[in-house]
């Protein structure tokens, strides 16, 4: 079944992906949108990463980028982007088809919209198979099959057939992820999977694709807004503000001491169970920036209670805190660095 | 689906009703006596009575409609005034040479709106898309009938390489699959088709550009399809609804061939209307109207249904 | 006990269902058979997944849809009554809906949006205007700055709070919030959240609070409902509710959301599917074919809603119909023990 | 009665900073519309024709002249030749700017005015009042648009007045359809519920939340079947159902210069490239006037 393409046979030891300095930029619009400004990360294989923010916040723009899926004509990338050794964005035409789908594939939030409505189901994952493996209609139709069994889609033959309006949300999300797993991709770019779908639904395909990622092996950036989500699945969170990654580290660090007073704030926003009965919540004040009118200094310095002018003049490196810990903050390198977080 | 095809014809049934009574006012409508144009003026007052009941004209209005339209099912829509033949075998045969008329032009209006539309579309907003909307608005600028005498004016008597008028030599009205008669089809056919072609190149041009807009296109090259693939994937998406324009506009020109019809003195339903007209031939005209409309009413459920079937979202949803 | 401000008796809703013919094929009971009643001064939360009838309550509530049966009594009068018309029901309860953009006119600034209320109860425009300038200064909008705007030049949360001061415009006692704060990035759902708060205290309101998410009904709640596929499951005290949720819905509901705790992770989804589709939705206990506790008897039977606990705590389920002979310290017992069998 | 008018309240009781509104919006993408804007002048020009011909033509326009019959173009005193009967061509296009143009909008207009009318009744009711005028308006659209100008005038005979009559009911049921789906659309919408909760009735919904919404998509409709209503009005007299000879107007003139295609092709066309300009002119204006007030927001 898993014909072997040169894909596989490249840099097994090399991560999953690399991301280094990535700036996206969108010119489509009067003036032009710095939607993402100097992202690195690194995913290491069988990984799980969190890419949390709200919107506005380039963490969808930066999963995009990862299969290059953004308007071509109106939009700038730099920087560089590497999925499991192969330079993404080096990669002409055909070679790109050929890795998107086969090496790194997607799953999306609205599944309604992102499945083709006119095609059954099965007929569209039958024919990503086809794309990327050597193997008759009745191959790629038992694969599908297959994966539909995987995923568990109770009466799977039936469903093959159906089309995605006439299915539930949670069933179209499953389908969804059975066509992202269709050719064995080792990366695996979750965009928001969980947002549109009820809490007793959400938190089973959670667990699906925890499950999946250990049984085989997967390495995942799963992209959300919702903190406890990330905590379901993510080995390691990295938060984003204004197009840029203002800190990351593992889950168990971020939730329990996180640095950058913007981490802090969306912690203490949200209500949740521990909150005494009339406590208010915390929230920060004011409104993320116009991505197109970047202030110079750190983004989030306007919205900040601890900035001084200083966060205000030029760009804030990351500050590695431990050698899995890093925060974009002038703040955390003095002596007594903004304390918090919910314990 | 049987269900679907039922309820649409069902729902067609008050319209024809509708339609036939908005046939039989025409008559109504029109000033004067309607013998006014078969009586000789020194016809004496027994010849108008007998006249007047030969058409029925005696009679109150209600139980004219009824007998028209009961006679009407059967196929029977009276006789014409002025030729005295059955206005049904005047009427068919004149549908026949507007369907084949109407039928070339359909297609390629067709052909070349899809090709605009989809071109127009996939490179949306660059010079290539404003030259191809700005043919597909032309087409639906321009005066047909005008557009009829150019070419008469260019390939008939500049260059004479196409026969202006008629459908074959001789003022032949019976239709033949030859290359006398194919001449003759020629610049009628390409002046009827511009009005289908700006349409269906401007409802294309929408559609693509709609779909290609839409998230699932990028779930497509998410992945890994080529622009090929993708394109197949827009045409299905966007074939339901051309088809359907396709249809419509196959309706249009039926009913809309009066003008180039008269340009070219095509023999068909527009030229026999206009003669109906200028004759004051009513039972013709009201005969010829409710045959036309009675064939779009027929072909918009043809094309619904057609549509229900080719669109999954419609058809099981 | 006091008199309640807005009693909901028997409320129903069924849309009829018709095939291509025109004959009835079923109904989507939408909302079946709700009661409960609103305590002056009180936060109401109701929560369910989509399709549990809770934002077609809220609508019939307003008296936006007819309801199939039913009656809605404001302080003991019938609204629709000669003694209540529906003009004057409507200048004392008021509704925000979920999209803040839907519900703005695009062609009106803003504070002619807010205006355009207490002027159809006869305030005079020039007072209007200047009670919209006042509400707008106290939902947090400058006035000098934002009144004279249009809808899309405001943010999703800007947009928001000119939609409950728009609410508030007519001077209503009670608001219906109907996911207003759903559609909203975490940080501004909490100023949003805190406007809520002090706005009930400042005009002395009562809420009915619509939402899916568990977090923010049980922050904002004095009681919660919990509505399953039309019918309200279980009733109660938002400490009672949460402490110890009844209904088997419940159980599973609370137990989906996500845990926030790296180390303690949830193991196993609560319970499994999509919840079905409220057309022609099952037999007897709705909850039933997705119970893990389900008798015969609860495909037959209905339950209402059973007082436990000195009447603060309600819940629909054939478990306590069954045991409804025990003292209330061994039902007491009973629902320890569903809950204990549950984890 | 409550009276809605925030438009003269006094401003004054706060200085408030006043966003530009949506129209003016409109009008500076408008305004930026290179195609649109020439559009529009080449129908100012028309207009003024229309309304200024007679002070304008070189020649008296009915003046005929058996010695000078069908001049071809460029022929000294007549620019653009002379038609049949010998009369100035470039006078006549000139003034037969004011009939054609008259017979093209006046239709649509009445059309826009029972038409929106209609639709929005339909649209904003629903129930059996829209079953009842959407069912009509369905008989009327069984009809091929040509096919029913044409029946009406050819049963009710020749006439300026009856091709405004036919023409007008001709282009009634597609703007009332056009109006009644977008007055669904926009009662389905959060604000017009909002503006139901909070007690006001229907008359003042649709005077406050509903027109100010539905009436510029339907103008924009509208429009562009005036470039429709144009070629059909000049087909009419073109088959001789509307104005009537010696009157100047397009069609009339294409139909009577058609026997001189052999003789003077090009002046015989000229009427024809008149009613295209104008058709075109009309088009491209909607189209532009469409994509100005097409925001996302």
């Amino acid at each position: 079944m898993n014909a072997v393409l040169d894909f596989n046979t490249v840099a097994a030891s090399a991560p999953a992906a690399v991301i280094e300095h990535l700036r996206v930029t969108f010119t489509g619009g009067a003036s032009p949108v710095r939607a993402v400004n100097d992202v690195s990360l690194t995913l290491k294989r069988g990984e799980t990463l969190a890419l949390i923010g709200e919107s506005g916040s380039g963490k969808s723009v930066t999963l995009r980028s990862l299969l290059r899926l953004h308007p071509p004509k109106k939009t700038q990338i730099s920087g560089r982007i590497e999925v499991s050794g192969r330079d993404v964005l080096a990669m002409n035409t055909s070679t790109l088809a050929a890795f998107r789908g086969r090496v790194a594939s997607m799953i999306f939030q609205e599944p309604l919209l992102a499945l083709d409505p006119v095609y059954s189901v099965g007929d569209q994952i039958i024919e990503s198979i086809q794309r990327h493996i050597k193997v008759s209609r009745a191959e790629a139709h038992a694969r599908a099959l297959k994966l539909f069994e995987q995923v568990r889609i109770p009466s799977p033959e039936r469903r093959l057939a159906a089309y995605p309006h006439e299915m539930s949300g949670g069933m179209r999300q499953r389908v969804m992820i059975a066509l992202a797993l269709a050719c064995d991709p080792e990366l695996l770019l979750a965009d928001e999977p969980t947002t549109a779908l009820d809490a007793t639904v959400q938190i089973q395909i959670l667990l699906l694709l925890r499950e999946l990622q250990s049984r085989l092996g997967l390495s995942i950036i799963f992209v959300t807004h919702d903190i406890g989500a990330a905590v379901e699945v993510a080995d390691r969170i990295a938060v984003m503000y204004a197009g840029q990654i203002v800190e990351e580290g593992d889950v168990r660090t971020i939730m329990r001491s996180p640095r950058h007073p913007y981490t802090q704030a969306l912690l203490q926003s949200r209500a949740h169970g521990s909150l005494a009965k009339g406590s208010r919540l915390a929230t920060i004040g004011g409104a993320p920036p116009d991505l197109a009118n970047l202030p110079p200094g750190c983004a989030f310095a306007p919205r900040c209670n601890f900035a001084d002018d200083g966060c205000k003049q030029s760009e804030i490196a990351l500050v590695s805190l431990t050698p899995k810990h890093h925060a974009r903050c002038r703040k955390t390198e003095q002596e007594s660095p903004p304390s918090g977080g919910e314990g | 689906m049987i269900l679907f095809i039922l309820r649409r014809l069902l729902l067609a049934i008050p319209i024809m009703i509708g339609v036939a009574l908005v046939c039989f006012s025409l008559v109504h409508l029109a000033p004067g006596d309607p013998l006014v144009s078969v009586l000789p003026p020194d016809a004496s007052a027994d010849l108008q009575k007998q006249l007047r009941t030969l058409y029925g004209f005696d009679r109150s209005l209600p139980e004219q409609f009824v007998g028209w339209i009961s006679r009407a099912v059967t196929g029977d829509l009276g006789t014409s005034i002025a030729s005295s033949r059955p206005v049904t075998a005047e009427v068919m045969k004149a549908v026949k040479n507007t369907l084949i008329l109407a039928a070339f032009a359909t297609m390629i209006g067709f052909f070349f709106g899809s090709l605009f539309g989809f071109v127009a579309g996939y490179f949306r907003d660059t010079f290539v898309d404003k030259a191809a909307s700005f043919l597909s608005v032309m087409g639906v600028s321009v005066p047909h009938y005008w557009l009829g005498m150019v070419l008469v004016i260019v390939f008939s008597a500049q260059l004479g390489w196409l026969p202006a008028t008629g459908m074959g030599s001789g003022g032949s009205a019976n239709w033949a699959w030859d290359w006398e008669h194919m001449q003759h089809l020629i610049l009628p056919a390409i002046t009827m088709s511009v009005i289908p072609m700006g349409i269906i190149a401007r409802t294309v041009r929408a559609l693509v550009a709609d779909i290609l807009s839409q998230e699932f296109v990028v779930g497509l090259r998410a992945k890994g399809l080529t622009d090929v693939d993708v394109f197949r994937h827009v045409v299905k998406n966007v074939a339901p609804t051309a088809l359907a324009v396709m249809g419509l506009q196959l309706g249009y020109l039926l009913g809309g061939s009066i003008l180039i019809e008269t340009v070219f003195a095509w023999p068909g339903t527009g030229f026999l209307l206009n003669s109906a007209i200028f004759q004051r031939d009513l039972p013709l005209l009201q005969g010829t109207i409710l045959v036309l409309a009675i064939f779009f009413v027929l072909l918009n459920v043809l094309v619904d249904i057609l549509q229900t079937t080719l669109d999954p979202r419609i058809t099981r949803g | 006990m006091n008199a309640p401000i807005l009693e909901v008796k028997h409320l129903t809703k069924h849309f009829p269902l018709k095939n291509a013919l025109g004959a009835k094929t079923g109904q989507v009971r939408a909302v079946d058979d709700v009661s409960f009643a609103l305590q002056k001064g009180e936060t109401l939360g109701i929560v369910g997944e989509s399709g549990c009838g809770k934002s077609t309550t809220a609508r019939l509530l307003m008296q936006l849809i007819a309801p199939t049966a039913g009656d809605v009594l404001f302080e003991g009068k019938a609204v629709g009554s000669s003694e209540l018309p529906l003009k004057e029901f409507h200048r004392q309860v008021q509704m925000v809906f979920q999209d803040s953009y839907s519900s703005l006119n695009p062609r009106l600034t803003v504070e002619t949006s807010i205006a355009f209320g207490p002027q159809m109860h006869g305030v005079s425009a020039r007072d209007a205007v200047v009670r919209a300038r006042d509400l707008l200064d106290r939902v947090g909008l400058d006035p000098k700055r934002f009144a004279g705007r249009y809808p899309h030049e405001l943010s999703g949360g800007q947009r928001q709070r000119v939609n409950i001061a728009r609410a508030l415009a007519v001077q209503p006692r009670i608001v219906i919030l109907d996911e207003a704060v759903s559609a909203l990035d975490k940080s501004v759902e909490a100023q949003v959240l805190n406007l809520l708060l002090d706005l009930k205290d400042a005009f002395d309101l009562t809420y009915l609070f619509i939402s899916h998410d568990l977090n923010v009904v049980r922050y904002i709640s004095d009681r919660v409902m919990v509505m399953y596929l039309g019918q309200v499951a279980e009733l109660g005290e938002t400490e009672s509710i949460f402490a110890t949720p009844l209904h088997p819905y419940s159980q599973a509901l609370l137990a989906s959301m996500p845990s926030m705790d790296p180390d303690h992770r949830t193991e196993a989804p609560p319970i499994a599917g999509d919840p079905p589709n409220p057309i022609n939705p099952p037999s007897g206990c709705r909850f039933h074919t997705r119970c893990k506790f389900a008798q015969a008897a609860c495909s037959v039977n209905a339950q209402p809603l059973l007082a436990y606990k000195a009447n603060q705590h309600y819940v629909a389920c054939e478990f306590f119909a069954a045991n409804a002979h025990l003292s209330i310290a061994s039902t007491e017992k009973a629902a320890a023990e569903l809950t204990e069998v549950h984890a | 009665m409550n009276t809605f008018s925030i438009a003269t309240a006094e401003k004054n009781v706060l200085a408030v900073e006043q966003s530009p509104g949506y129209w003016s919006g409109v009008f500076r993408r408008f305004s930026e519309d290179r195609i649109a804007l020439f559009a529009g002048f080449v129908v100012l020009i028309l207009v003024v024709l229309a309304l200024f011909g007679p002070w304008l033509v070189p020649a008296d326009p009915y003046q005929s002249s058996m010695l000078k019959r069908l001049k071809p173009i460029g022929t000294e005193g007549f620019p653009l030749g002379t038609d049949e009967l010998g009369r100035d061509m470039l006078s006549r296009l000139m003034i037969g700017a004011r009939l054609s143009l008259f017979m093209g909008i006046t239709p649509v207009l009445f059309a826009f005015a029972i038409g929106a009318t209609l639709g929005i009744i339909a649209g904003h009711a629903g129930g059996w009042i829209n079953s009842i005028i959407m069912r009509t308006i369905d008989v009327f659209y069984a009809f091929p648009s040509v096919l029913l100008a044409i029946a009406l005038s050819g049963a009710l005979g020749a006439g300026i007045g009856n091709a405004l009559l036919s023409l007008t009911l001709v282009f009634v049921p597609p703007i009332c359809r056009v109006a009644e789906s977008v007055t669904s659309q926009i009662r389905g919408r959060d604000f017009v519920e909002a503006a139901r909760a909070s007690g006001a009735n229907a008359f003042a919904i649709i005077r406050v939340h509903v027109l100010g919404n539905v009436l510029g998509p339907i103008f924009v409709y509208s429009t562009s079947l005036i470039a429709v209503s144009m070629i059909l009005a000049s087909g009419l007299s073109f088959l001789g159902l509307g104005v009537k000879p010696p009157e100047p107007e397009w069609g009339l003139m294409l139909n009577t210069l058609r026997t001189a295609i052999y003789t003077q092709p090009w002046v015989a066309a000229l009427p024809g490239l008149m009613i295209f300009i104008t058709s075109m002119s009309f088009n491209m204006l909607s189209d532009g006037l469409r994509s100005a007030m097409d925001v996302k927001q």
